[in-house]
């Protein structure tokens, strides 16, 4: 064949492939938010769920997710940002570091449901705290600290060996370099990291069952005492969140209006999921410009 | 600086949580909050029960999970939990030492068959019903609907509905390996939709997208259950150790109440206790209640 | 002529006859010998080594260290910073001003910031021009403002780059051209008051303008530090240094005044390489 | 010798003593990751090999059996656990997602890296992160509304079956072997490309002949990857598959994964049953394959390092 016709050819189907990639996604976007939208109200996002009559709303799970979300990230962004910068910075290239590694990877290849019945029967069971958001929150991190890890070493990598130089040469520890200087330049990257896992955390489901429970008891949203048991703060509390209660109301929901709920709770799911990125793409590439270039 | 105080805040946290964990494990111990755990479809029931019952009785705390019958069983017999909800007798379910549990019978609930509208079936007998779920027939047309390949959906191993239905509607056979579902609804959507399908769920379940089948002419009611004319159902248990505390036995009694039952469990698509005729042991003797009816 | 390197490497395989070629500069009381390598050996991993030879550098004086690729002039400067320890092993005593500081109870960070270094390619921090300065001074615990804008500007002007970013001192050094951030560099590390500065064939990534810039930039710092520089370019290390070090095959073959290196050379290689036959 | 410079150079310095402080930190937190890893692969194991060595399966039938019905024993007295349909079936959809998925990936990722990277990086990333994110539950809710009954008028059946977890676990590999793919393909030297075009090549004889060349132990890394993934997905597989635990006959006929029998029967046994156990030797198997993916990533990523 000609190559120039070859060419254009492989051109079009490149554009082919490309496009049906995005016509995916918005068939997919376009599908849930289309069967959701119109049950999401704003009743329908701050009133609890009801088991077994219409009307329930998510407003307690979608608090939930929320709650641990934040919970499970900053229990599991310190560590991961530790082993990130180890892996990256200090540790030896030798056989046990690549062991870790290894073991790190698979961790993350484990079905979430193994996860979840771990951190049950650990958390849950052996340490006593029920369950309860904790408990979940710390199942979620063993959950997200592998991908965290991984990509908070990749954005540290990615920061050109002569940015640490420049630190040494200057009588600075390596330490030093790395946290003021190599972070700051990888923080766009880190921030995307943390965003999609965000992602991941707020759609996961099968490793709550066990842990933060599928049950979301009424709160008192003027009780900002965290020891108190209907308290929303309280960390204690059994908490199902957007993900679980998706997943109960397909699995075992007799309310009659089961399907509007679950599409709309998907809905709110998939937009949240969405904001996450936007805005982690407009605060990376603010923090990228305001880092980088003059103004 | 900024990140300093950052770092600080997050230990500060952390701690709080520790300190949180710690103070509320005690309170676990205590009296003040129970865990039930176990059957999902038992769920709705005790969690509604258990909201009535906290607002009412203030300061306890009832916390309802699933997780499923056999979690259920297995972690009240560890002591993990206060009481652990089945579908199945403690003494069905393997790996389970039924003699140290005591048992409660919180409801009735009834199984029947559906199938999927297309079908043309409306009634079936036993040994029908049997042959469709070995794999004996496999086309509606053999058993007097459409012409439509038989889709067996079946629910997990180890569910109490499958159990009950194994033992009660095809006399003990088992279900040759199909499909398996995890949970009702999906069961239903899936022979909702499903051209040839039939599986089975609770009665609670059964709602226009899927048609309920009779056994051998008997309509699968809440009344034929009563009466035991319908054997096809089973207890909804609540599981305790032997020496449980007192909001456990406090919070049992109560879901046994007949406030509970006359209400609740009635809306939920429950049989409550009360309504049975008869009552059955685990290995299926049926008797008559006396002058149960009101 | 062309002289095959490996060859006059193997037939001259004997350190008297090469120490007859390092020519040991005069210290004086005025220029005293700061830094002085005596027997150091690099090895990469296994057992590539390198001999570096015995070589000493005088207060305020400008040395070049030239040679073709891969001659070790590069290992070699690393090495005296120990920015190579995690790499390599460096064997042998390095002598600042009569300490061996390669020793592991050095404080190595200490060190490099009396020996400070510059690199091939600028590496600004993705900071404002203000911040790079300043930023190792704060983490050594500096914070007066006043005191932090004097070393600023001060170190802006060593660097002879003052007049083009004094008024822009809180814009990002990424928008710097190459030339202005190499400089930057170069003030940057003037900023930790440093005895000695290493560089690292500063000017490679450079335009002529800038290059010569950055040359009377040396020539002026010469005053008040000691400065060796990995050059690849024969001209810029005739113009701007007092003493030259060639380098072949991961040892130092000649080491003389400059002037004579150029002119006239006792071993025959280092005539070619001067004179553009190789390399 | 300068014995005050000597002091002062001794002394230990700020710095030293930060740069000990936090490798000790980072250190740490890896040594916590790397515990809990540990911990949970020694917890499966352990839970896994009890079938074998509490239970007494024969670890070969477990392999190789082709009923699974753990409650039962079969003629000989041997509880039914052979896992070969579920280990079949999740080779197979991982294998047929994969397949699927490169041609895509692949293509996409060129598009984004070669043809037109700035409407890649405004268009093509924010979908592929997008397509991340959104939760397996409702992959799978999707897989349930719109695949099955797709497939169902198409090719007849019930619509469950390997083909529907083909379809959805496609669509939930493609952003990682995509984004993975970028990267590789963004390793390749851009002098490649210039040395390829003032050759005369044309834009694809450039892609094709040298980059894709260039790049191939980074794309099949990222191929292995996104296998990895859908090796271990479980609650979208779950909900179209069909979830019946025989051999697959046909790519319609309803099947099983190892995640999805895991997932499905985990709360209806009790711990410490063999029922229980034999659950978590899948887990381990499907440990045990992540392992073996694992590997062949390392390996290729040696081959690659070697032709460099």
């Amino acid at each position: 064949m000609n190559p120039k016709t070859a060419n254009k050819i492989a051109t079009g189907v490149l554009y082919g492939t490309a496009g049906t990639i995005v016509l995916i996604l918005a068939a997919l976007l376009g599908y849930i938010i289309v069967t959701g939208l119109p049950h999401i109200s704003w009743h329908f996002l701050t009133s609890p769920s009801k088991a077994f009559t219409a009307g329930g709303g998510i407003g307690i799970q979608l608090f939930n997710s929320f709650y641990l979300l934040v919970l499970t990230l900053l229990i599991s962004f310190p560590i991961a940002l530790g082993a990130g910068i180890y892996l990256n910075e200090y540790a030896p290239k030798n056989a046990l570091t690549s062991l870790i590694r290894t073991a790190i990877e698979i961790l993350s290849s484990l079905p979430s449901v193994v996860v979840g019945l771990f951190g049950f029967l650990i958390f849950v069971v052996q340490f006593g705290f029920g369950f309860s958001i904790l408990s979940g929150a710390f199942s979620l991190t063993f959950f997200n600290l592998p991908l965290l890890t991984r990509s908070i070493e990749e954005a540290l990598a990615a920061v050109p060996e002569t940015q640490r130089e420049g630190g040494l040469a200057l009588g600075l520890s390596r330490w030093e370099t790395v946290i003021y200087i190599i972070l700051p330049a990888a923080l766009p990257s880190i921030l995307t990291g943390v965003i999609l896992s965000a992602g991941r955390i707020f759609g996961e489901a099968a490793a709550l069952i066990y842990t933060a429970g599928q049950s979301a008891p009424a709160l008192d949203f003027a009780n900002w005492n965290p020891f108190d048991i209907s308290s929303p703060l309280n960390p204690m509390r059994p908490a199902e969140t957007l993900a679980v209660h998706i997943w109960k109301i397909n699995s075992e929901g007799i309310m009659p209006d089961a399907k509007a709920v679950s599409s709309g709770a998907s809905a709110v799911l998939v937009i949240a999921v969405l904001l996450f990125n936007l805005s982690a793409r407009y605060i990376g590439r603010r923090l990228f410009k305001k880092l980088t270039a003059a103004d | 600086m900024k990140k300093r105080w950052l770092a600080g805040l997050l230990v500060v946290i952390l701690i709080v949580l520790g300190v949180v964990g710690y103070q509320n494990r005690q309170v676990t111990k205590a009296d003040m909050s129970i865990t039930a755990v176990g059957s999902t479809a038992l769920q709705p029931l005790v969690e509604a029960a258990g909201e009535d019952y906290s607002g009412t009785q203030l300061g306890s705390f009832i916390n309802v999970q699933g997780g499923g019958s056999g979690t259920g069983l297995s972690q009240v017999q560890e002591g993990a939990v206060e009481i652990g909800n089945s579908d199945v007798y403690a003494e069905e379910q393997k790996g389970i030492n039924a003699a140290k549990l005591v048992d409660h019978k919180v409801a009735v609930v009834g199984i029947t068959p559906i199938v999927n509208k297309e079908n043309g079936i409306k009634n079936l007998t036993t040994k029908q019903l049997i042959a469709i779920f070995t794999g004996k027939v496999t086309n509606w047309r053999q058993v007097g609907g459409h012409n439509q390949k038989i889709v067996i959906i079946n629910r997990a191993q180890g569910s109490g509905t499958r159990a009950t239905f194994e033992k009660w509607a095809l006399n003990g056979h088992q279900s040759e390996p199909a499909q398996e579902q995890d949970s009702s609804g999906m069961v239903r959507q899936i022979v909702g939709t499903t051209p040839g399908a039939i599986s089975y769920v609770g009665f609670s379940y059964v709602n226009k997208t899927v048609q309920a089948v009779n056994i051998n002419n008997v309509a699968p009611t809440d009344k034929n259950v009563e009466t035991n004319k319908w054997p096809v159902w089973s207890y909804e248990h609540m599981y305790t150790q032997k020496n449980a505390n007192q909001l456990t036995r406090r919070f049992i009694k109560y879901v046994q109440s007949s406030k509970i039952q006359h209400t609740l469990v009635r809306q939920l698509g429950y049989i409550s206790m009360d309504q049975m005729d008869v009552t059955r042991t685990v290995q299926g003797h049926v008797r008559k209640v006396e002058g149960s009816h009101e | 002529m062309f002289i095959n390197p490996t060859s006059q490497h193997q037939h001259n395989d004997n350190t008297a006859w090469l120490d007859r070629n390092i020519v040991a500069p005069a210290a004086t009381a005025e220029t005293p010998v700061v830094l002085e390598t005596k027997g150091m050996h690099v090895y990469y991993g296994g057992n590539e080594a390198l001999y570096e030879g015995d070589l000493q550098f005088l207060e305020h004086q400008i040395t070049a260290l030239i040679g073709p690729s891969g001659s070790g002039k590069s290992t070699f400067l690393r090495s005296l910073n120990r920015m190579n320890d995690n790499v390599a092993k460096v064997t042998g005593q390095i002598l600042y001003r009569g300490v061996d500081v390669n020793q592991p109870d050095i404080d190595v960070y200490e060190m490099r910031r009396r020996i400070g270094m510059v690199f091939q390619r600028p590496n600004p921090f993705a900071k404002s021009i203000y911040e790079n300065i300043v930023f190792a001074l704060r983490r050594r615990g500096m914070t007066d403002k006043k005191q932090l804008d004097e070393i600023v500007e001060t170190s802006l002007k060593q660097a002879a780059i003052w007049e083009e970013v004094k008024d822009k001192l809180d814009q990002s050094a990424l928008a710097l051209s190459g030339g202005q951030q190499q400089r930057l560099c170069i003030a940057r590390a003037l900023a930790v008051k440093p005895d000695i500065l290493l560089l690292d064939e500063p000017a490679s990534a450079l335009d002529p303008v800038s290059t010569s810039q950055l040359e009377n930039t040396l020539l002026k710092l010469k005053a008040s530090y000691t400065i060796i520089i990995v050059t690849h370019n024969m001209q810029q290390a005739a113009r701007i240094s007092d003493y030259t070090a060639f380098f072949n095959l991961g040892r130092v073959l000649e080491y003389d005044e400059t002037s004579r290196i150029f002119t006239s050379p006792k071993v025959q290689l280092t005539n070619n390489y001067v004179a553009g036959d190789f390399g | 010798m300068n014995k005050q410079l000597a002091e002062q150079l001794r002394k230990r310095s700020k710095a030293a003593w930060l740069e000990r402080i936090g490798k000790i930190v980072s250190f740490s937190a890896l040594a916590l990751i790397t515990l809990t890893v540990f911990a949970i692969i020694i917890f499966v194991a352990s839970k896994g090999l009890a079938t074998f060595f509490d239970n007494h399966v024969n670890f070969w039938n477990f392999l190789t059996g082709k009923n699974w019905n753990p409650t039962i024993t079969d003629k000989s007295g041997q509880p039914e656990v052979g896992a070969l349909p579920m280990i079949t079936g999740s080779f197979v959809v991982t294998l047929l997602s994969a397949l699927l998925a490169t041609p895509f990936a692949i293509g996409t990722a060129i598009f984004m890296t070669e043809i037109s990277p700035r409407r890649g990086a405004r268009i093509l990333q924010p979908v592929t992160e997008l397509l991340v994110g959104i939760p397996s539950v409702v992959y799978g809710f999707i897989g349930l509304t719109v695949v099955v009954p797709v497939i169902r008028t198409i090719f007849g059946g019930s619509g469950f079956g390997i083909l529907a977890g083909t379809f959805v676990l496609f669509v939930m590999i493609l952003p990682t072997v995509t984004s993975m793919s970028v990267d590789a393909l963004k390793t390749v030297p851009r002098y490649y490309r210039e040395a390829a075009l003032a050759l005369g090549a044309t834009r694809w004889q450039t892609i094709y002949k040298v980059i894709l060349r260039a790049a191939t132990p980074g794309l099949l890394t990222a191929i292995v990857f996104g296998m990895a993934r859908a090796f271990g997905e479980a609650l979208a597989v779950q909900m179209v598959i069909g979830n019946a635990a025989l051999m697959p006959s046909s790519l319609v006929s309803p099947s099983s994964t190892l995640t999805s029998v895991l997932t499905t029967g985990i709360g209806n046994t009790v711990m410490g049953s063999l029922d229980n156990n034999a659950l978590w030797s899948l887990a381990l198997v499907l440990l045990v394959m992540s392992l073996i993916f694992n590997l062949i990533v390392r390996l290729i990523g040696r081959k690659g390092a070697m032709h460099k």
